[in-house]
């Protein structure tokens, strides 16, 4: 239990890293949702680690909080997934390409 | 007597409205507007004669009146005071008022003469021709009786205009619009250095006015008394400077070198407007105005001197080339140059009066000439060249007899008008030359284009009116009727005696008192007498004689009279024979130079055309590659950059999250070292 | 509340027009244009007002009233006439009726856009030249941009498009420049001001000026906020080597845009010249005199030369008048109540000249349908009335006595010459001089060319004598022209005494 | 104004009269999912909006929000200090509302095809109750989630012409870049609640002393919610998804988001750094002053934004760049914030949001309206629309020349105030780009005007319908942005005392 | 099946350097902060319940939250409770409209396979008004509803 708080943030910093590695480096939407969730997570672990530390509960609620979130995020985003599959016959992120410049 | 002075400014106004009614009346008048303007004239005729006996019958002897303020305003002088006012008024000296006659005469007269020349010949345009002589005439009057330097410059200008209209008569051909714009062009070039005298001259002294105790003259006396600096000179440098810059639009409208080129151009203009204009009065506002501000002159030396040996030259130089021409017209305009000349040849040495008094006989017998050329182009069904006339002595003879009368005059030969007046110059420069080499100079070139002058003189008699006919034309001359002849008599009469007016040598000989201009200029206001110019000349020039006074004045009327004589014979030799030859080969190159006036036009159309216009033309390329090259440079360069900008945007959204982490990244590093977050 | 009434007629009459039936457009737009022009003459007529409007002057037509408050700074709208802004407004009106008369004729599509947009200008203008706090100066000086961007763009020559986006950035971008530096100098004042109002700031900038801003001294922010304003003017003036819009956007504006481009909206730059460069920087002026006369010189001639190559008649009117607004400059600097007092005469003359001869120009492209020097000539043949007023404009352009551009350059030479403020003046004032030389060539020899001459014409179009309302707002012109020239003491007296003020602080009186 | 004193909760009666709307159409749509009567939801969410609007300028008139010690009614804190109303609530309350009520008019004849007429005009309301809900948050927590309550329905707005890629591909691009920001926002806010060991902005701020040690950690944090600000007001490096976004969505919903949306960004952004991080301490603790970041991205957002819209040729597109552009003006009012005031620039940013709320949607409408005529997306195929639509074309132009900032014209002084603002700030540097690109900006805004009206046709087209709410709208906005001239005292003494309560 | 949503591998990984990067960076600024209080010293007092802790504190029950050490700080969240519902609807909402799948211009319950063919006047309904890429996205699904009737709630 007494693992320094160092280790927490460093630990979710990585987290949110090896989310934000798969954003940048996969193509296909669903992956690119789950990696977002990843950062969330990452969030949340310094939430509630800080929590602890500060010896208050507003982190962990705010946790709860970005659960839900993420959650509706994804609804709304596998909703967006499905119409872009059914447009471009594809969920690769980078097909999308009709708008540029 | 008095009171007429109140009528003064009528004696312009008239004209004006002349012009006015012309202007927006005359097609529906009978005679197309000619009417109102010989009223008008006829008026101020009456008026200036009037003015004249008022100047000459009042007990001051001179009208001076400020009528209306033009503007008046605060501005440091040099010397002088604070405030200046720039005002219109009304100077009717002496020497005004003779002008005045001069002018409304001869305005009066070409008036009725163009009803001949221009109404019966069917011209269109007519009401044009009408105002534009009618504004002339309100201009030239107005600068004559102008009292003040800018009063007199606007007019100046004015009269420019008219002569530009004028000569651009004949608008649809090409050479007379050509004409018109040289014309002003030269001598707005000239009064371009005018203006900046009048502003100079202002600016320096606080005052226009040419005469009383404020005048520009006497603060310029004031001051090189004073010993003032002024504008870092010394005041009679800044005098002469000024006098010099004023001189330029006095060269430019008297035509002098090197400015003469546009006055054997405007002969494009219908024979009349170059009898009046380009002749006897236009012409003559240069040398009237270094009369009107003689003695700003006389304050300077050097200014006088330049006056002196510009005049000889040009005397010389236009005389030359007179002798080649085959236009009868073209020979009177160069004989005008010259003629003007000997005027500012004579002022300049100081013969105030003689310069005066061939103005005014040139006035007249140049008038003359050219009234007679018109009636001669009438007859000659408009053809100009001398070399297809011949033999109209016989079928005109009213023509022809003052034609010769005013021939005469201008050869100066004894006794006819024009010999009195330019011998007096050429005595008067004599005397000054005998101690002035430079004078002296003028002088002989002076004395040397008597020569000239009675050999294109008689050379213009004999093939127009001797010999025989050379055209159809000549054989069979189309009549003048008495609008035409009336003017010519008048004018021959006056070439023949209004030399009496001055008869300067018979009193240096006999002491009879028959100086009666010299006696009239010697009244009017302080300070602008003959008195008072020659108390000043006293200090500029000295004079000499050759034996006695009598002696030089018998050597000088003697050499001219002989020169005279011997170019009218020489002329007399070669041209009066039934079949004349053009004995132009005798010349040699000398043909061609004077042929091509001495490639005066051809370096001032280079001027023009061939330096300012490709200047002009570089400047623009230079405007539109560069300047305005560097302002659509910008456009072009934020579009260009505008165009990379964008393509940052590619539509790939992978992209979209790269960039937007190294912006974040970058935002991090730069915040964090500023703010010390990783140490 | 005059001046307000002034404003909103012309600005209701914009929306009535705007709305009215293209038959009726031209027609009802002259009948308002009327009411300003009976107004402002009336106010002329009545004008009690003297001194200078932002030195503590005795206003005519006063009125001011709070509007917004911006932090430390009030937003008043504040307006006023002096003796040099009324003959201003009242050549706005004027000139502004006879453009809608002459414009009956060349327009004949969307007739009452092109109305209401002339109307809406004039307000507009009425607004620059009335203002007195700079807000609600600067909203008049910007919204002018917009109807004359579209005049330009939708009305113009062939290459209207690229003249009206180059007239509207190029001009805007220099005010933006002008902008940011008064606001600047505002700040720069600090406790001094509590509002825009130029009065204030005038009062403020000559009892000490700006105490400094951001770590810059009060007199460089003075000369920095100086040099960047004359920049801003400079374009709109417009002073080589910033006059490239001005060719393309006079050629490619209809003719009665052109007419009220140069009539007025050239007079806007310099009018902010005077009002705020030379009224409250005196010492600037004297520091920067040399430059600015030489400025002021190169401009004239070099204008003048580039009239000189041109075979557009329009082109060259347009470079005559960057040369005419050369002589303007040097009258300012010469700091003299001559050289300004000139300096302001001569904008009204050179608004009704160029004004006039834009008019003549276009009556002559009405009947050719080509402006081309080359393409023409004879004209006078066909349209003597025309071609006989296009050659009394030149003239007057050329500065011939008794019109009134004689009057505005002679004073402008005479102020200049021997300027204590100025530098080597008698150097500069002769060769500024030396435009009347090539103006007088540049014109005589397109006189020479398109209206003298045997008749000849490359266009396919039979020219008859002009109507009468082509020719009558010229007349009415000319007219005024002569009478200036005769009279300019109408004007002149009203304008030496607001102009007087200014010199008491640094210039020569 | 009030004569009676209502309960403190209805301080928050705009957002909840948004909500209630959303859910009168949610009720609607149960009763008859297939309803097609526009004119009934049109009308319901505009009648909401606009009672909203209504309430929100009737409390700001009444003084709620104004600081007792001013005569006004003083701030109201709610549910322990989550929500705050105060007079910059309201303020952007009613910028929020007034586009809402012009959206929703305008989607009557936009969207009178589609087939999610309840389900769209339910999601508009809702985003606009998040943007409503951002105005007033006090706590990270409730800002959080407001945003996502913002974010989530524009997501599917966005895409909601499920058939058209342009669509689709705007939703996609929304959304990914819009999550992967929520993410680091959230994660800013993690570090920051790290920091300081609270979320409710005072309570932050009261804490930033103890943050003592952390200063690099709560740095890392304030950058990491500036990205999420930036995202939702479209600033540079978070911009991506905007031009993108606003080209492909239907017109109405860009000028939504790009008017509400990006207003709202503003206002949570303003509180946050105006309560929770004041310059002073916070610049102890990290060490550096936030409103260089600001500085940085104000200057960088504009002109990215205005040069990348100068030559675009599609003109929704060209939009959208211009509105990334008034993102980076309006940041100035917070690179403007700095220990000694900033109240001024600050002002004149809510100023901005505000005009621009008209203009920016009434240029947006004005696309609908092209693109409900279907002449093309170009500025080649607006060529010559005046002479058909004189009307519309003619608030077109005012709307141009207004986002140019030309008077007299409501543009012309939320800009220029901000120009004044920046200068005062002594920002000399955000000011001369603030002048380039506005100079930039005349070109493009110019442009369309000149495509509008000054060009010739270059195909024949149809008569142009008038579809009565676009126009309808369209006239509005034009006539709002006019008016905002003589109207503009109230408004910037509206703005100017906001920001100086919030500033303190 | 053949084109459903797939892992891709050996794509560049070049972008992830910028993760890497980013870890780099903020690990940076992690170890340069010093935490002052150890974790042992951390924590929530002895006999409390947390859960219920967070209950109350997600409903604004301070009348029943501990007032003992620093749990007491926590913040009240009834209002985030409170807006996170609407927040779902909204949610549920905009999932369910882009989820729909439309049939003759009338939508069609997002969960049910219509296995009818749906129609070519699919199209009439499609707002194209924006006017760009109507033509093409619509041949796509027809194209793709014709033949993927089954995938839609695998998507899902």
């Amino acid at each position: 239990m007494s693992v320094a708080i160092e280790y927490y943030v460093l630990l979710s910093m990585a987290l949110f890293c090896i989310g934000l590695f798969g954003i940048l480096t996969r193509r296909n939407a669903l992956m690119f949702l789950m990696s977002v969730e990843i950062m969330l997570n990452a969030a949340n672990i310094n939430l509630i680690a800080f929590a602890f530390y500060h010896g208050n509960l507003t982190g962990q609620v705010f946790a709860l909080f970005t659960m839900a979130l993420a959650a509706a995020e994804v609804a709304v985003g596998l909703g967006i997934i499905l119409v872009l599959y059914r447009n471009f016959r594809d969920v690769d992120v980078t097909v999308p390409t009709t708008m540029r410049w | 007597m008095e009171g007429l002075f109140d009528y003064a400014p009528a004696i312009a106004l008239f004209p004006l409205a002349a012009f006015v009614i012309a202007l927006a009346f005359g097609n529906y008048l009978p005679k197309k507007g000619a009417i109102p303007g010989i009223v008008a004239t006829g008026g101020s005729l009456a008026l200036s004669l009037a003015m004249l006996a008022a100047v000459a019958g009042g007990e001051e002897g001179y009208y001076h009146d400020t009528l209306y303020t033009w503007a008046a305003g605060d501005a440091a002088s040099e010397v002088g005071p604070e405030g200046i006012e720039f005002t219109f008024g009304i100077l009717i000296d002496p020497l005004a008022a003779l002008m005045l006659v001069i002018v409304s005469l001869i305005s009066f007269l070409v008036h009725v003469f163009s009803l001949g020349y221009m109404n019966d010949e069917g011209e269109t345009g007519l009401p044009r021709y009408y105002a534009g002589l009618g504004l002339f005439t309100f201009s030239m009057l107005a600068f004559v009786y102008a009292d003040n330097l800018l009063m007199a410059f606007m007019f100046f200008e004015l009269v420019g205009l008219c002569s530009f209209l004028l000569i651009g008569f004949w608008f649809r051909t090409r050479s007379a619009p050509s004409a018109a714009k040289k014309a002003f062009l030269v001598t707005r070039f000239g009064d371009y250095f005018f203006l900046i005298g009048v502003i100079a001259i202002a600016a320096t002294f606080g005052t226009l006015q040419f005469a009383g105790n404020d005048s520009f003259i006497a603060a310029a006396e004031a001051a090189i008394d004073g010993n003032e600096q002024l504008f870092g000179f010394g005041a009679e440098t800044w005098v002469t400077i000024t006098a010099l810059l004023v001189l330029g639009g006095v060269v430019g409208k008297s035509a002098q070198f090197p400015l003469h080129t546009w006055l054997p151009d405007a002969m494009e203009g219908p024979t009349t407007v170059s009898a009046l204009i380009h002749a006897a009065t236009m012409v003559a506002a240069g040398v009237y105005l270094v009369a009107r501000m003689f003695g700003y002159y006389a304050l300077s030396p050097t200014a006088l001197a330049i006056v002196a040996f510009v005049g000889g030259f040009t005397a010389l130089f236009a005389a030359t080339m007179g002798c080649v021409k085959d236009d009868v017209k073209q020979v009177l305009a160069y004989s005008t140059i010259s003629q003007y000349g000997y005027m500012m040849l004579g002022l300049g040495v100081g013969g105030y009066v003689a310069g005066v008094f061939h103005l005014m006989n040139h006035a007249f017998f140049k008038a003359l000439l050219f009234l007679g050329a018109g009636a001669v182009i009438i007859l000659m069904h408009h053809e100009q060249n001398m070399w297809k006339m011949g033999g109209l002595k016989d079928k005109a003879p009213v023509t022809y007899w003052t034609f010769v009368a005013g021939a005469l005059a201008l050869a100066g030969i004894i006794p006819f008008s024009g010999f009195w007046s330019k011998d007096e110059i050429l005595y008067d420069a004599l005397i000054v030359g005998l101690e002035e080499p430079l004078i002296l100079a003028a002088y002989a070139m002076g004395l040397v284009a008597v020569f000239f002058t009675g050999f294109y003189t008689f050379r213009m008699v004999f093939l127009t009116f001797h010999g025989k006919p050379r055209s159809e034309a000549a054989e069979d001359p189309h009549g003048v009727g008495w609008s035409i002849k009336l003017p010519l008599l008048t004018l021959g009469v006056l070439a023949v005696v209004a030399g009496i007016a001055n008869l300067a040598p018979v009193y240096k000989l006999t002491g009879i008192e028959l100086t009666f201009l010299e006696s009239w200029l010697e009244g009017g206001l302080e300070g602008t007498t003959y008195v008072a110019y020659t108390e000043l000349l006293g200090d500029v020039y000295d004079t000499g004689f050759i034996g006695t006074e009598s002696t030089t004045v018998l050597i000088a009327a003697g050499l001219s009279l002989a020169l005279a004589f011997s170019g009218a014979g020489v002329a007399w030799k070669l041209y009066n024979v039934p079949e004349p030859v053009r004995h132009t080969e005798k010349l040699g190159g000398a043909y061609d130079v004077l042929r091509s006036n001495y490639y005066q036009d051809e370096y001032q159309v280079w001027l023009a055309e061939g330096l300012t216009l490709p200047l002009a033309r570089a400047a623009d390329r230079f405007d539109q590659t560069v300047i305005d090259g560097t302002v659509d440079g910008v456009s072009t360069a934020s579009l260009f950059g505008s165009d990379r900008v964008k393509r940052i945007q590619t539509g790939i959204v992978t992209n979209y999250a790269a960039l937007l982490v190294t912006g974040f990244i970058v935002l991090l590093i730069v915040l964090g070292i500023l703010g010390g977050w990783f140490v | 509340m005059m001046i307000e009434a002034l404003i909103a007629v012309a600005l209701v009459g914009a929306l009535v027009t705007f709305i009215a039936p293209n038959r009726i457009a031209g027609k009802l737009a002259f009948a308002i244009s009327l009411i300003p022009a009976a107004l402002s003459l009336w106010m002329f007529t009545v004008f009690d007002g003297s001194g200078n409007a932002l030195l503590d002057g005795e206003l005519a037509f006063e009125s001011q009233m709070e509007w917004i408050q911006l932090g430390d700074y009030t937003i008043s709208w504040f307006v006023g006439l002096d003796g040099i802004s009324l003959p201003l407004v009242v050549l706005t009106t004027v000139l502004t009726t006879l453009a809608i008369m002459s414009s009956w004729t060349p327009i004949d599509d969307r007739e009452s856009q092109f109305y209401g947009l002339l109307l809406f200008i004039e307000a507009n203008l009425i607004g620059v030249f009335t203002a007195l706090d700079f807000f609600v100066w600067f909203i008049f000086w910007e919204a002018v941009l917009i109807p004359m961007y579209l005049l330009i763009g939708v009305w113009g020559g062939p290459r209207r498009k690229y003249a009206a986006i180059k007239f509207f950035v190029y001009t805007n971008v220099a005010s933006l420049l002008m902008f940011g530096a008064f606001i600047t100098l505002v700040f720069g004042l600090g406790d001094a001001v509590t509002s825009f109002a130029l009065p204030e700031v005038a009062s403020a900038m000559l009892d000490g000026g700006p105490e400094g801003f951001l770590g810059v001294g009060g007199s460089t922010l003075a000369s920095i906020v100086f040099v960047a304003m004359f920049l801003g003017f400079a374009v709109k003036v417009p002073i080589v080597p910033f006059h490239t819009w001005l060719p393309d956007a006079h050629v490619e504006a209809p003719t009665p845009a052109s007419v009220l481009l140069a009539g007025v909206l050239l007079k806007m730059g310099t009018y902010a010249l005077l009002r705020f460069n030379f009224t409250m920087f005196p010492e600037q002026v004297e520091a920067y005199a040399i430059p600015i006369a030489a400025i002021a010189v190169i401009s004239v001639i070099y204008g003048a030369m580039l009239a000189l190559a041109q075979t557009d008649l329009k082109r060259i009117v347009a470079y005559s008048s960057v040369s005419s607004m050369g002589y303007v400059i040097l009258g300012l600097i010469a700091y003299t109540q001559f050289g300004v007092g000139g300096a302001t005469f001569q904008m009204v003359s050179h608004g009704l000249i160029s004004g006039l001869m834009f008019m003549a120009v276009g009556v002559i492209y009405n009947a050719t349908h080509t402006r081309m020097v080359t393409d023409m000539s004879g004209m006078a043949d066909r349209m003597p009335v025309a071609v006989g007023i296009l050659v009394a404009g030149a003239f007057g352009y050329m500065g011939l006595p008794l019109m009134s551009g004689f009057f505005g350059e002679f004073t402008i030479f005479f102020g200049a010459f021997g300027a204590e403020q100025l530098p080597y003046s008698e150097l500069f004032t002769p060769l500024a001089m030396f435009g009347i030389v090539i103006v007088a060539g540049y014109l005589l020899f397109a006189l020479q060319r398109t209206v003298f001459g045997p008749y000849h014409l490359e266009t396919d179009y039979e020219v008859g004598r002009a109507p009468l309302h082509d020719v009558a707002p010229m007349f009415v012109l000319l007219g005024i022209i002569i009478l200036l020239g005769v009279a300019p003491e109408l004007i002149f007296e009203m304008i030496t005494d607001a102009v007087d003020p200014i010199l008491e602080n640094g210039g020569e009186l | 104004m009030a004569v009676f004193e209502l309960p403190e909760w209805t301080a928050l009666a705009p957002a909840l009269i948004l909500v209630a709307t959303a859910l009168l159409l949610f009720v609607f749509d149960s009763i008859n999912p297939r309803t097609s009567n526009r004119s009934l939801l049109a009308g319901t969410s505009a009648i909401g909006s606009l009672t909203a609007l209504g309430v929100a300028v009737w409390f700001m008139l009444a003084g709620v929000g104004t600081p007792s010690v001013d005569g006004g009614r003083g701030v109201v804190e709610l549910f322990g200090g989550q929500f705050i109303v105060d007079q910059m609530a309201l303020f952007f309350m009613v910028v929020v509302a007034v586009v809402t009520a012009l959206v929703a008019v305008a989607s009557y004849d936009y969207m009178e095809d589609h087939a999610y007429q309840a389900e769209y005009y339910s999601l508009v309301m809702l985003a606009a109750t998040g943007m409503a809900t951002m105005a007033a948050a006090n706590s990270l927590v409730t800002i959080f989630i407001a945003l996502e309550l913002a974010s989530l329905p524009s997501y599917a707005l966005v895409s909601i012409l499920k058939n058209n890629r342009g669509s689709v591909e705007a939703g996609l691009k929304y959304f990914l870049i819009g999550a992967l920001s929520s993410a680091i926002f959230v994660y800013g806010v993690s570090l920051v609640y790290g920091a300081t060991g609270h979320l409710q902005l005072d309570a932050i701020a009261e804490n930033l002393e103890g943050a003592g040690e952390y200063g690099g950690l709560l740095g890392l944090g304030i950058l990491m919610m500036i990205g999420g600000f930036a995202f939702k007001t479209a600033s540079v490096p978070f911009h991506f998804w905007a031009p993108e976004a606003y080209e492909g969505a239907p017109a109405p919903i860009s000028a939504f988001l790009s008017s509400a949306s990006k207003a709202a960004g503003f206002v949570i952004a303003f509180r946050v750094f105006t309560t929770a991080f004041p310059i002073e301490a916070t610049t102890a603790v990290i060490g550096i002053d936030w409103s260089l970041a600001f500085v940085i991205l104000a200057i960088v957002t504009m002109t990215l934004g205005n040069f990348a819209a100068a030559t675009q040729d599609n003109v929704k597109r060209m939009l959208a760049y211009s509105s990334i552009g008034h993102a980076g003006y309006a940041l100035i009012g917070l690179a403007g914030l700095s220990a000694d005031g900033g109240q001024l620039v600050m002002g004149a940013a809510m100023m901005h949001l505000l005009v621009y709320g008209f203009m920016n949607t009434g240029a947006f409408l004005f696309v609908a309206l092209a693109e409900y005529w279907g002449v093309g997306r170009t500025f080649e195929d607006y060529n010559g629309l005046a002479t058909q639509a004189p009307v519309a074309c003619f608030a077109l132009g005012i709307f141009m020349f207004s986002l140019a900032g030309i008077p007299p014209l409501g543009g012309f002084f939320s800009k220029y105030f901000l120009f004044v603002g920046a200068i005062e700030a002594g920002m000399l540097v955000v000011a001369a780009a603030l002048v380039v690109n506005s100079a930039l900006s005349l070109y493009y805004y110019a442009r369309l005007v000149k495509a509008v009206w000054i060009e010739d046709p270059v195909a024949d087209r149809g008569t142009l319908s008038q579809p009565t709410g676009l126009y309808a709208a369209i006239v509005f906005a034009a006539v709002l942005t006019v008016v905002a001239l003589p109207v503009f005292g109230p408004i910037a003494d509206a703005a100017l005392d906001a920001a100086a309560v919030v500033i303190g | 099946m053949t084109t459903g949503p797939r892992l891709r591998l050996g794509e560049s990984l070049l972008p992830g350097v910028l993760a890497v990067a980013l870890f780099g960076v903020m690990a940076l600024v992690v170890l340069n902060t010093s935490f002052t209080t150890q974790m042992a010293d951390a924590g929530y007092p002895e006999g409390i319940s947390i859960t219920s802790e967070i209950g109350y504190a997600m409903l604004d029950l301070t009348a029943l939250q501990s007032t003992e050490g620093n749990v007491g700080n926590t913040e009240p969240f009834l209002a985030a409770f409170i807006l996170i519902a609407v927040v779902l609807d909204a949610a549920l909402d905009a999932s369910l409209v882009l989820a729909k799948r439309e049939s003759e211009g009338q939508p069609v319950a997002a969960l049910t396979s219509v296995s009818g063919s749906p129609g070519s006047t699919d199209s009439s309904q499609v707002a194209t008004t924006d006017g760009g890429f109507g033509d093409e996205a619509e041949t796509d699904v027809a194209r793709e509803d014709a033949s993927d009737t089954e995938t839609g709630g695998e998507d899902r």
